[in-house]
């Protein structure tokens, strides 16, 4: 039975590590309207990258370096309200996108694969990147437990938190961090496609069955869980590409929330 | 004196080069009611964001006790739909507290009925019963709270203000209080502070209620509003007799101050 | 017991399928239409890749997609990065766009110190013995060393269209016979026999292919990538310059302007596109000249893959190149 | 009879199980003044949606005059400062303005010297008065205005009510309002509808706070309120003589009437 | 001289033209927290020529229905305002993405080139794309202006709009169809990369000087042309990409707008 192929269930031990975290912090980006920000660290990844190569570092390096320019210009820019989030991740997307495909050709002998970080594979996962994705997303989701609160409250009102005592930038920045470093690692692993679906798709899937925010954690967490087996099930069965097929099964998760929450008698 | 809680001195606060505050002193101390009383657009909340920190002065100094607990219940609160919030959760939004304390502060509001609903789909006026459980649930050393009876009905207004002194007297925390409605205030408060960009006159309801400034800001009738709760001010011992009533009903439509009229110190 | 043989792109797979003729069937990864830059695996191909026992692949610089995959999935197979076998003609990837005609002088190779390499200019070892057969001049281009079989890395800088030289296709051909003769040793002999066989089959195509394109050796023309250096430098082709470097790499307006020059300069003829990418730069450079546009295809995207695709596939490229470089020839 | 302007009858409106309105009948005329008073949550805000098309209601019906041209006030507005919107462009945003009868309806508020200011740096209660220019420039034949003087300072809701009068009786437009000044509303008001999700009572504000419905709903100082508002109500011939004060203050904090008490008519 | 070649003066009069009507759409893009909307066409146009390719039709036309479902899937999901608008466009970024990468796997002899889409190619416009650009861009400009009041209005508030006899949903959705179109159709001649972030970028850095949506649009529309100019001028100097050149020169005029804006005395 190929389910129990070894990069199968490879493939869906690592797409389950996905899911835990990025449900719960997909929360954050969805109601901080940060939607945009997998897409946008995907393309700024190709600027980290040509950077890497003009600098001598590791391209993972670069990324990470460009991922920290990005929540530094997210909390400088967003601070004054003048620019909505997506916006500035627009331009930030753009904007590295371009500085990177220019970069590149100026240096013209080296061929940079953008598509490889759009798609990754979920079915080529080894045993170390499982240790990574489980080992690191557990400390994320540690992290982001530590941060819940305060976050929480910063995102109904930044006002009354900082006035409330909450250190409000500290809290901002950190959680913006998470998420670079979150996507950075995972882009590596099984793709941008995949990391930045799985942490809003379920996320806006639990919206319709959440009366609290911790409870939409906890149900993006577990929808993001079934896409996952979903997903790789499909794929095996009709021989779909993988990673594509797990989003696309988050999507019909997200199709069939309104009957389940109707089946389920939670409000419409 | 009581322990001073928060200590404004000398706060200026400029933007696009209007003197929304200028040389503004203001000290609260625990067991005391504050309000500040100004016409729209006085610099009311901003002062009371500068105090808080949330926005930083162009000058002058905020002095706070160390460790000092602050609830705030702001002018306007907008919480996005997206976000599955309800009364429960935000009332412990930056303070954990058990079911029993919660129900406790919802019915000191008067929202018990609220406390399952979602905040998205409360009333204007439920949702400012919501912030005030909120901000008391914090069990706060200092309650600050801009313009809190907005939107709240009659009966609400009443007993929202004979709550407050009765948590001031229960718990001995400082109150900063922002409202319009004059009549109630200056039967409730300790210490009225009337503010239009600088103070323009400071001290008990009594005193400011008979201060020229404070007539002038306010016009005629809010003296009166002034004599008029004291009417009702039946329990409390800092009023004296009401005065007689002297407004006139034959003023013009003379509008609020323009900030050109008063914005110079 | 026959190996379970996997292989990336149509040409590969060809070059295996002949040289597995009447052993076995290698199984090809990549579907006609799809393109190693932006390849999704299916599971269908990760079981291919966890069962084979050996990959045939070009390397990393062309299908990047399979980088992670040879050694999660492929571990216990023989994974061969064929860019690597010994003895393969490697050119690095030509730098600026608009290149001068037969100007390939070993001195103003810029990249010489980019690769530093000691023994650059070592044609001994770049041009192996099978190569010279046919005696060809290649001394204007100025070859990458080869490397060591299985070497993991190839140097960032290298073009990897590396079948496209018929004499590396006969590398290719013998280093998987080899390959497949250590897996499989009851079948060695046939594998090493065909491998003789693809590579005279291809000593012909070679001599086919550089008489037939005789006529048109000197006419100049642009290719829109960068990918036929290999064949223009085996059979001797007078290219003037490529639009883009890889495909989906957008360029610069002072490099349009400088090949509109070159056309019209240089009466270039022909403007190659490529089938599955917009021949709208194409169109900019030609517009208002005497030049042509052809298309040139180097992956045989409508060739049935098979024992037979590769020399289909070069003689489909010199059919193209014909039609557009001396039409009605 | 003046012409009917807007007429909802037998609207219902349930959400999440709970009935928000049940069978409520509304009519406003031309040149008429009708308020609606209620306690929190009792459904002014939605019924008001629900005439103005903005909710479709449960059941039931509405009818307006053909071509009825609408003013509306909302209870919140919340403007994003990514919009940069000056106030002369908020106050013409449905309805295009000359210059000089922009700054006739900000005089009527009060509020000219907000002309040039950006929206998002108001305060709440020079909001209120832009949004109450902006209501009065569409020269509405049916003018809304729900809790229209919320945040707003003493000497503008004062000067508010009359302008509202004199509106009134200068376009003969008919105007909705929703209010919890009792004392003002009493006696600024042709017909009262006093709601609790159905209508309670309904009629001139004298007869309103007579009937014993509304003083349960408001309490006993609901009705001194109405009284108190007839005393100052001088320049009016609707209302008769101030009644005796029959107020008492001893009532215990009787919460405003839950939902499960009073959803069901 | 290389600035008056023709194929740079086709360019800089596709450029302008796109910035003209880029500048005042973009303004509700972004008021409207949509600037994820032109990569989420980009996405959906792989699934858009995929099912071309499946249905026989013209891969222009799978894309415009794509578009027109996109706007279909923001209107009805949009309206009660439980998700973000940056959130449903992530949804179905990732969801279109996906289904056009597993439907091209089923279909295994056909070519499709994301990047094309991407990048597209400003320096390879045409005389009859010149055509479209003007013509279609003009309509779309007169289009825009008649929507502008009501759109505006809904903007602000929709309760209000919707009160004072606005037709909310129909403004809202031609104004969607609108950006769907000059997207679609902008894609094919100058790519994805360069029509979003004209879309964006001036608009963003327009927010700064304008005390006026009006002045807004103007603002960003003239934003848009000095990038375009800035933009080609660095291509044909520097041999840099010219679509990244561009948008890399409007990035640049977004980070110096604070300096302009406090020299010009416009409020910081
Ligand atoms: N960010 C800002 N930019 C420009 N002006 C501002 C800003 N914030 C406040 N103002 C102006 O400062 C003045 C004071 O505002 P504030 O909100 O403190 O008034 P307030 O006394 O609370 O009034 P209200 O009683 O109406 O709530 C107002 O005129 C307001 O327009
Ligand atoms: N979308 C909704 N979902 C759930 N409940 C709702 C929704 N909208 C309104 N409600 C509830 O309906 C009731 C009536 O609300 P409405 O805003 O009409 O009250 P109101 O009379 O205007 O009160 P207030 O005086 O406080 O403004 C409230 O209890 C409110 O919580
Ligand atoms: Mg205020
Ligand atoms: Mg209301
Ligand atoms: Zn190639």
């Amino acid at each position: 039975m190929i389910l129990f192929e070894d990069f199968i269930l490879r493939a869906l031990a690592a797409g389950l590590g996905v899911a835990l975290v990025a449900g719960p912090l997909g929360c954050f980006v969805v109601w901080r309207r940060m939607a945009y920000f997998g897409d946008t660290m995907a393309h700024a990844a190709l600027t980290g990258v040509a950077l890497g190569l003009l600098f001598g570092i590791t391209p993972v390096a670069g990324i990470v370096g460009v991922g920290v320019v990005l929540v530094l210009f997210l909390t400088v820019l967003g601070r004054r309200g003048r620019h909505a989030s997506d916006t500035l991740l627009g331009i930030f997307s753009h904007g590295a996108l371009s500085v990177g495909v220019i970069l590149l050709a100026t240096m013209e002998s080296v061929r940079v694969d953008l598509m490889a970080y759009l798609f990754g594979d979920i079915l080529a996962v080894m045993p170390a990147d499982l240790a990574w994705i489980w080992g690191g997303g557990l400390t994320a989701l540690a992290m982001l437990v530590v941060l819940w609160r305060p976050l929480l409250a910063t995102t109904v009102s930044p006002e009354v938190a900082q006035a409330e005592g909450v250190p409000v930038l500290a809290v901002q920045v950190a959680f913006m961090l998470l998420i670079a470093l979150v996507v950075a690692v995972a882009m590596k692993i099984i793709g941008v496609l995949l990391i930045t679906a799985m942490l809003i798709i379920p996320a806006a899937a639990a919206r319709r069955f959440a009366a609290s925010p911790e409870a939409m954690a906890v149900f993006a967490a577990g929808i993001g869980a079934v896409a996952v087996v979903l997903g790789l099930v499909a794929s095996a069965r009709w021989d779909t590409p993988a990673g594509p097929s797990v989003v696309a099964a988050a999507v019909a998760v997200f199709a069939v929330s309104p009957l389940a929450a109707l089946l389920t008698g939670r409000r419409g | 004196m009581t322990q001073l809680l928060i200590e404004g001195r000398g706060l200026s606060l400029t933007r696009q080069g209007t003197a929304i505050l200028s040389n503004v002193d203001i000290h609260v101390g625990a067991g005391e009611i504050v309000t500040i009383v100004g016409p729209n657009g006085a610099g009311k909340t901003t002062l009371v964001r500068v105090l808080l920190g949330v926005l930083a002065p162009d000058g002058g100094t905020v002095t706070r006790k160390p460790g000092l607990q602050v609830g705030y219940l702001p002018q306007k609160l907008h919480v996005d739909p997206v976000l599955p919030l309800g009364v429960r959760r935000l009332v412990t939004l930056t303070k954990r507290a058990s079911r029993a304390e919660v129900d406790a502060a919802l019915v000191e509001v008067g929202g018990l009925h609220l406390a399952e609903k979602a905040v998205s789909g409360l009333s204007g006026g439920e949702m400012q019963r919501v912030l005030l459980a909120r901000a008391l649930l914090r069990r706060p050393d200092l309650l600050v709270l801009d313009e809190p009876t907005q939107g709240v009905d009659q009966t609400g207004q009443a007993e929202f203000y004979e709550l407050l002194r009765t948590i001031r007297d229960r718990r001995g925390c400082g109150i900063v209080l922002i409202s319009h409605d004059l009549h109630v205030v200056m039967a409730a408060t300790d210490r009225v502070i009337c503010l239009q960009h600088h103070v323009c006159c400071a001290g008990a309801p009594r005193t400011v209620a008979g201060d020229p400034e404070y007539r002038r800001l306010f016009g005629p009738a809010a003296a009166e509003f002034a004599i008029y709760s004291h009417r009702h001010d039946h329990g409390h011992d800092l009023h004296g007799n009401p005065l007689p009533c002297d407004h006139d009903h034959g003023h013009a439509h003379t509008h609020a101050p323009t900030a050109s009229d008063e914005v110079r110190p | 017991e026959v190996p379970k043989v996997v292989t990336t792109v149509k040409p590969l797979h060809s070059l295996a399928a002949a040289v597995m003729q009447g052993v076995g069937e290698p199984e090809l990864l990549l579907p006609p239409g799809a393109s190693p830059h932006d390849y999704a695996l299916k599971p269908s191909d990760a079981r291919a890749l966890d069962q084979a026992d050996v990959v045939f692949w070009v390397g990393a610089p062309l299908e990047a997609f399979l980088t992670k995959p040879v050694q999660s999935l492929a571990g216990d197979a023989r994974v061969v990065a064929l860019a690597s076998a010994p003895g393969l003609t490697l050119l690095p990837t030509r730098v600026g766009g608009a290149w001068e005609a037969h100007a390939h002088e070993h001195d103003d190779h810029a990249h010489d110190d980019e690769h530093g390499h000691a023994d650059a200019h070592d044609h001994e070892k770049a041009h192996p013995a099978g190569h010279d057969e046919h005696g060809h001049d290649h001394d204007h281009i100025d070859p990458l060393p080869a490397l060591d079989a299985d070497a993991a890395e190839l140097p960032p800088n290298t073009d990897a269209h590396v079948w496209l030289d018929p004499d590396n296709a006969a590398v290719i051909a013998r280093t998987m016979a080899g390959v497949l003769a250590e897996a499989d040793a009851a079948n060695a002999a046939t594998y090493r026999a065909n491998a003789e066989a693809v590579a005279e089959r291809i000593a012909a195509l070679t001599q086919e292919l550089t008489v037939r394109l005789q006529p048109v050796a000197g006419v100049p023309y642009v290719v829109f990538h960068d990918a036929y250096q290999y064949l223009e430098h085996d059979v001797g082709l007078t290219p003037v310059g490529s639009i883009t470097v890889e495909p989906g790499r957008p360029v610069g307006a002072r490099r349009i302007a400088e090949l509109r020059d070159k056309v019209t300069d240089l009466k270039a003829t022909c403007v190659f596109a490529e089938p599955q990418f917009e021949p709208r730069l194409v169109a900019t450079i030609t517009e208002g000249t005497a030049a042509r546009a052809g298309v040139l295809d180097p992956l045989g995207t409508d060739i049935p893959p098979g024992p037979g695709m590769y020399e289909a596939l070069m003689r489909g490229m010199a059919d193209s190149l014909l039609e557009c470089l001396a039409p009605k020839g």
